[in-house]
């Protein structure tokens, strides 16, 4: 469907262009629990980074970097890793997602360890928001074909 | 654990959908006892939670420790309670049941499915803990679009019908949305027991009219209760088996549960009854919807859209007990979500068996199917005399209440709305019944028993077809004791 | 004079509600799959507006955040950040649903090879 | 009147029901087994039934509530006198029907006797049920099985013919119970606040009397099995059963049912007082009448059998209800003493046809011609059945005609004497040409073979049967002993001892 874009000058720029957009996106997920951001917007940026790749290169690029199997195991992990945290606040005896709690297991007290779960979960929802995004626009973009690697 | 269990009946779902997911990449036959053995567990939890609200009265359970109004808070109590054991053993009996009618309707797509299926658990027991409206709407979007992921993978004319649900449960969540931010506007809060303090202060502002409106709009879509089923009958006919069965038994209920919430508890009898008219206008609905969805369903040549039909007319009866304003005719509604949630089950699954062993959908593709399929006929049977009300049948314990409370609300052209609703039910399943029974094949001759044309469908199917009608014949006799144990308590005060 | 106050003084409300209308209309009337959805997120739109509307405050109102070393602003200063906090999730669920719409018109359209309604309700036009 | 609790309403209901699951299990693989279940369950019912007769005399009242479903809906089962009455000359006829269907479908060579012998164990378990009934709930719950139990038996032949009529059976009698029946009882419900049937009846006073007069007309349209016009066209229509199913349908099970739950509003919902009071007594009378005599003419022009047994099983219904609506003690006695008396006339008469049909396979009256030399026996059964119709002494029919035109005259309607006597006349002259015809025309020649060769008595198994039900009918005149106690108990508990 889409056509191997051969142009070298989006493709360079493109190359250069992922690392800092991808940092910018760890960035934002990273600074979430404390200042404007979180693990949506992050893995959303996150997410256009790849679609960047593919929107330069196609689909067939993106999917050696990131193929289904993975982006399906990173949906589930990402809300694994939320509720996880969520169920271990419960394990140590506090209610479902009270993080105070988890300063008994971690080496500080217990307002910072609400941060620091807090971060976790933006953690979390940022790789489920990224894979999601991705496999969307993957998708979308193969006319649902993902699995038989896209390109017509 | 057990003061854990209303957040439990949510993540565990939730996070078994996720897990099952990896482990469908290392191993996919594990998905369907995985789903199995997850909704049993839920099933277990909900009776848990029943126990605890009998034993104890309302459970409040803070999400993250933070107080209400300002965390989320799940509460709950018995009509909560009643809702979780439906639908999570509906859940359960279903989950047995899809692994045969999967594995030939979607063939190599079990991990999915059963993923989305415990999605769509996790949707619909979240809206029946939670006691924050947001997180309704949030809840309801998961259940939704789990619905409209699992009606789509249908037969051939699924996809589009699913895609109106979508047009129509959207805008159905959307109302709902609207609704909550113009409570929120006037009330500043999301929580349920805070509103209801508020609200009564409020009962004449005209923000909190407009309110009222969009939440009825939106629940009565998502519940497709007339003139809004539109979507219904063909998601319903078109969806896989299973999916039908979990959707039209547990998911109208749900909707059902959400607008009795607004109504009486967000709002109070006071306002949604003797400040606005609702008594008089879901009245006439729903009389509308009896014997619109029964006419329609006569009319039908597919089993399931028949089924489908007969649900419109069925989400009628309960709205109908809900609005009538008294409390005989508010406990014959919450026991008929009960009993409905049973028999539309029953009927489902045995539309998914007759699927499954003839590959056919049409009434008249049923003819002298008594003789291959006995038993799965006889739940039928069952499922047909409890629908049309009779005697000792679980259909008709709750009509009782039902007719009652309308008289008691001296409205007899509601009654009589009923009871031409049950005739055209019988007219209906006798349609149906004669086909099964007295059509087709005669009996071939031989003396030595005819169990050698027996050919039912597999044990996993039976099973779950079973347990529903067994439920329907038995339930019934249990209402007196359901009904003084826990829907005594669900009837709103003031009534 | 107060008419036009009225009008004035809440458009973002009246234009929540034009484009709500606009949506609206769209996801009823329009008979082509895709503008149905665009009609759908158009719709959606106007809720998030809504909402972000009955947060807003005018006249110099920030953030609820506490800056480095300062006090903790006044509460009455603060733009009520819930609204968007529930639009955030709004938005996910609205992602979500654009998601399987669209996946749903890609099998539709796989199967009929038309996103016109009323050619796909023809009887008869599976390919 | 005391009451003790006793599980033997039960056991009656058990054994029929515990014999048509057996039937179900032993299906067609052994047929002898089969049948045996048939009979030791009619044996064993009308045993205990007979073991409550001492107590229920003695005007004790067997009480047995098995599951209290919810305010008002309990299954409770309560036998006194009138009860007692109809269950006890159900389960003897079941007996006697049970000995003669085996000749009958074992003759016929008849398709699904598995699923025939087990519905009709289901349909008396049933009746047993609606005899025993403590209250309106459960009445109506055991009216309803035996709707659902008799239609297969209805629809058996499965022919075109035979699901036309079943369709219609079902409507009738599943419709107007659903729609105007539970109508009723949901009101009764509403307003009296009990439905457990009292001596002295249970609405007085407790609601307007115009709202009394629409309950008692939806009673009355709803019980359509007791086939008053204009509910009546199912009966005929149901005639395409095969003829130990019409018998039990016309002269045990489902019309006696009709007519019982009738006595049953009238007696115990509504109270002779409060039917006075309101008029309807009288209203219901004219009502009856009007059903008694047409059926009667209509009866007179059919030609098939059956058919105009059906028109005359009608008529005779309407009897039962004119006593009752007479209101008066010994018009109520005449009743429900019609209940069986007509019971035992009927089923001759049907067990006859049935056995002329399987001996010479003729179903029309004008084919009957000379048919009495050949089965001198049925037609001798037939005869004596015919009479107590008409009401001639010294059969059974006479008394029953002989309380309810005493009542008459006791209410000083004078006009219902008139209808008594018109209906009698209309019996003769609809029963008397058969009679003629069977035993003194000549056979037209050709039409049956060479004059009636071949034509022999049905097996031994049918003639049985119909001849003891035919000496009953005979024997009841002379000793109506204990079912003549049992009206009576029936009649003092509502009248208050007089």
């Amino acid at each position: 469907m889409i056509k191997r874009n051969e142009d070298i000058i989006i493709q360079t720029v493109t190359r250069l262009l992922t690392p800092f957009v991808q940092l910018f996106a760890l960035y934002v997920i990273a600074h979430g629990h404390y200042s404007p951001g979180g693990g949506f917007q992050g893995g959303c940026i996150l997410a256009a980074s790849f679609i960047l790749m593919a929107v330069a290169n196609d689909v067939a690029f993106v999917k050696r970097r990131l193929p289904e199997r993975l982006t399906t195991a990173l949906i589930s992990a990402g809300v694994l890793i939320y509720a996880g945290i969520g169920l271990a606040c419960l394990m140590l005896g506090a209610n479902f997602l009270d993080y105070g709690i988890l300063h008994r297991v971690l080496p500080v007290d217990a307002v910072k360890a609400r941060a620091l779960a807090t971060l976790g979960v933006e953690i979390g929802v940022g790789i489920t928001v990224m894979a999601v995004m991705v496999s969307i626009f993957l998708n979308l973009l193969s006319a649902g074909r993902h699995e038989e690697g896209a390109v017509e | 654990m057990t003061e854990h269990a209303p957040v439990l009946i949510i993540v565990i779902p939730l996070m078994a959908a996720c897990l099952n997911i990896l482990l469908g990449l290392w191993k996919k036959e594990l998905s369907y006892p995985w789903a199995v053995l997850v909704t049993a567990v839920v099933f277990g939890l909900s009776l848990l939670l029943m126990q605890t609200v009998l034993s104890g009265g309302t459970v409040h359970y803070r999400l993250g420790g933070w107080a209400p109004p300002w965390g989320i808070e799940y509460v709950i109590d018995h009509l909560n309670a009643f809702l979780a054991v439906i639908v999570s053993f509906i859940g359960c009996i279903v989950a047995v049941y899809s692994r045969r009618s999967i594995e030939k309707e979607l063939p190599g797509k079990q991990v999915y499915f059963y993923s989305i299926y415990l999605l769509l658990i996790t949707g619909l027991l979240g809206i029946t803990v939670t006691g924050d409206v947001f997180n309704i709407y949030v809840f309801l979007e998961i259940s939704s679009l789990a619905g409209y992921a699992l009606i789509a993978v249908g037969d051939d004319r699924a996809p589009m019908a699913s895609f109106n649900y979508v047009i129509m449960g959207t805008i159905g969540a959307c109302f709902y949305l609207l609704g909550v931010g113009y409570l929120y506007m006037v009330t500043g809060t999301l929580n349920m027991g805070d509103l209801s303090r508020i609200l009564p202060g409020l009962s004449h502002s005209r923000v909190v009219y407009t309110a009222f409106a969009f939440f009825m709009v939106g629940t009565a879509i998502k519940m497709a209760f007339f003139p809004l089923h539109i979507w219904l009958p063909a998601a319903y006919t078109h969806a896989p088996s299973a999916v039908s069965a979990i959707a039209a038994s547990t998911m109208t209920k749900v909707g059902a549960y959400v607008m009795i919430r607004i109504m009486y508890t967000v709002f109070k009898p006071a306002f949604s009854l003797e400040v606005i008219p609702m008594s008089a206008i879901l009245g006439w609905a729903s009389a509308a919807a009896m014997i619109a969805g029964s006419v329609l369903a006569l009319g039908q040549k597919d089993l399931k859209r028949m089924f489908s039909f007969m649900l419109v007319a069925e989400v009628g009866y309960i709205v109908m007990g809900v609005s009538r304003g008294n409390s005989t005719a508010f406990t014959g509604a919450v026991l008929h979500i009960l009993n409905d949630a049973f028999m539309m089950a029953c009927l489902f699954l045995v539309a998914g068996a007759v699927r499954y062993r003839k590959n056919a959908r049409n009434i008249t593709d049923l003819a002298g199917l008594h003789q291959e399929m006995p038993l799965t006929m006889l739940a039928l049977f069952a499922a047909a005399l409890s629908m049309v009300g009779v005697p000792p049948t679980a259909g008709f314990f709750s009509k009782w209440y039902l007719i009652l409370g309308t008289i008691k609300a001296g409205e007899w052209i509601f009654a009589a709305a009923f009871l031409l609703s049950s005739l055209l039910n019988a007219v209906m399943f006798y349609r149906v019944l004669e086909t099964v029974y007295y059509t087709g094949e005669p009996t071939p001759k031989r003396q030595g028993g005819s169990s050698a044309a027996v050919n039912e469908v597999p044990l996993t199917m039976l099973g779950p077809i079973l347990v529903m009608a067994v439920g329907v014949l038995v339930l019934g006799l249990f209402s007196g004791r359901i009904i003084d144990t826990v829907i005594r308590f669900t009837v709103p005060e003031g009534f | 004079m107060t008419n036009m106050e009225f009008i004035i003084g809440k458009y973002n409300y009246w234009i929540y509600i034009v484009l709500m209308m606009i949506g609206f209309y769209a996801m009823i009337a329009k008979r082509n799959l895709v503008k149905k959805i665009v009609g759908m997120n158009i719709f959606q739109t106007a809720i998030i507006l809504f909402f972000v509307s009955i947060g807003s405050k005018k006249g110099g109102a920030t953030i609820p955040i506490i800056r480095a070393g300062d006090e903790a602003v006044n509460a009455a200063q603060y733009i009520n950040p819930l609204p968007h906090v529930l639009m955030l999730t709004a938005i996910v669920v609205m992602v979500s649903t654009f998601g399987v719409a669209m996946a749903l018109i890609l099998m539709i359209y796989r199967k009929y090879r038309t996103l016109e309604e009323d050619e796909i309700l023809k009887p008869g036009a599976e390919t | 009147m005391d009451t003790v609790h006793s599980i033997q309403p039960v056991l009656v209901l058990a054994t029929s029901l515990a014999a048509a699951i057996l039937i179900m299990v032993t299906g067609d693989r052994n047929r002898n087994l089969r049948e045996a279940w048939t009979l030791v369950a009619a044996l064993l019912k009308f045993l205990i039934v007979l073991s409550m007769v001492p107590a229920v005399l003695d005007r004790t009242i067997l009480e047995c509530t098995l599951v209290s479903i919810a305010p008002g809906l309990t299954l409770q089962f309560r036998v006194d006198s009138l009860g007692l009455f109809f269950a006890l000359a159900a389960s003897f006829l079941w007996l006697v029907t049970s000995f003669y269907s085996i000749g009958y479908v074992r003759s016929q060579q008849e398709h699904a006797q598995t699923r025939y012998f087990a519905c009709f164990a289901g349909a008396m378990s049933a009746t047993m049920g609606v005899a025993f009934a403590g209250n309106l709930f459960t009445t109506f719950l055991f009216y309803e099985i035996i709707t659902i139990c008799t239609f297969p038996l209805v629809a058996h032949k499965e022919t075109a013919d035979a699901m036309a009529g079943g369709r219609r059976y079902l409507t009738y009698l599943l419709g107007t119970s659903v729609a105007f029946q539970l109508t009723a009882i949901v009101l009764t419900y509403s307003f009296a606040g009990t439905l457990e049937y009292a001596d002295a009846g249970i609405l007085a006073g407790r609601a307007p009397d115009s709202v009394l007069m629409v309950i008692f007309v939806l009673f009355i349209a709803g019980i359509s099995k007791a086939a008053m016009m204009p509910f009546h066209s199912w009966l005929p229509a149901a005639m395409v059963a095969p003829t130990p199913v019409s018998a039990l349908l016309h002269a045990v099970a489902v019309v006696k049912t009709g007519v019982f739950v009738v006595l049953r509003v009238v007696l115990h919902v509504f109270g002779v007082d409060l039917l006075g009071d309101l008029g309807l007594g009288t209203a219901l009378v004219y009502f009856a009448s009007f059903t008694i005599i047409t059926a009667s003419v209509i009866a007179l022009r059919q030609d098939n059998l059956k058919r105009r047994l059906a028109y005359s099983t009608v008529s005779q219904l309407s009897y039962v209800i004119l006593g009752a609506a007479l209101l008066t003690p010994s018009s109520i006695t005449g009743g429900i003493m019609h209940i069986a008396l007509h019971a035992f006339g009927k089923i001759t008469l049907f067990f006859a046809a049935g056995a002329i049909y399987v001996a010479a396979h003729k179903t029309e009256i004008s084919q009957l011609n000379g048919i009495g030399k050949q089965m001198p026996f049925t037609m001798a059964a037939f005869t004596l059945g015919s009479l107590s119709m008409i009401g001639m002494p010294p059969l059974g029919g006479f008394l029953s005609k002989w309380w309810i035109a005493l009542g008459a005259i006791e209410a000083k309607e004078l006009l219902i004497l008139i209808v008594i006597a018109t209906s009698t006349i209309l019996n003769a002259a609809y029963f008397l040409p058969i009679l003629y015809a069977v035993f003194f025309k000549e056979p037209r020649l050709g039409q049956h073979g060479s004059a009636g060769e071949g034509i022999h008595e049905a097996p031994l198994l049918m003639v049985v049967p119909l001849m003891l039900t035919a000496l009953g009918a005979l024997a009841l005149f002379f000793a109506p002993s204990v079912f003549l106690d049992l009206a009576r108990g029936a009649v003092s508990a509502v009248m208050g001892g007089q």
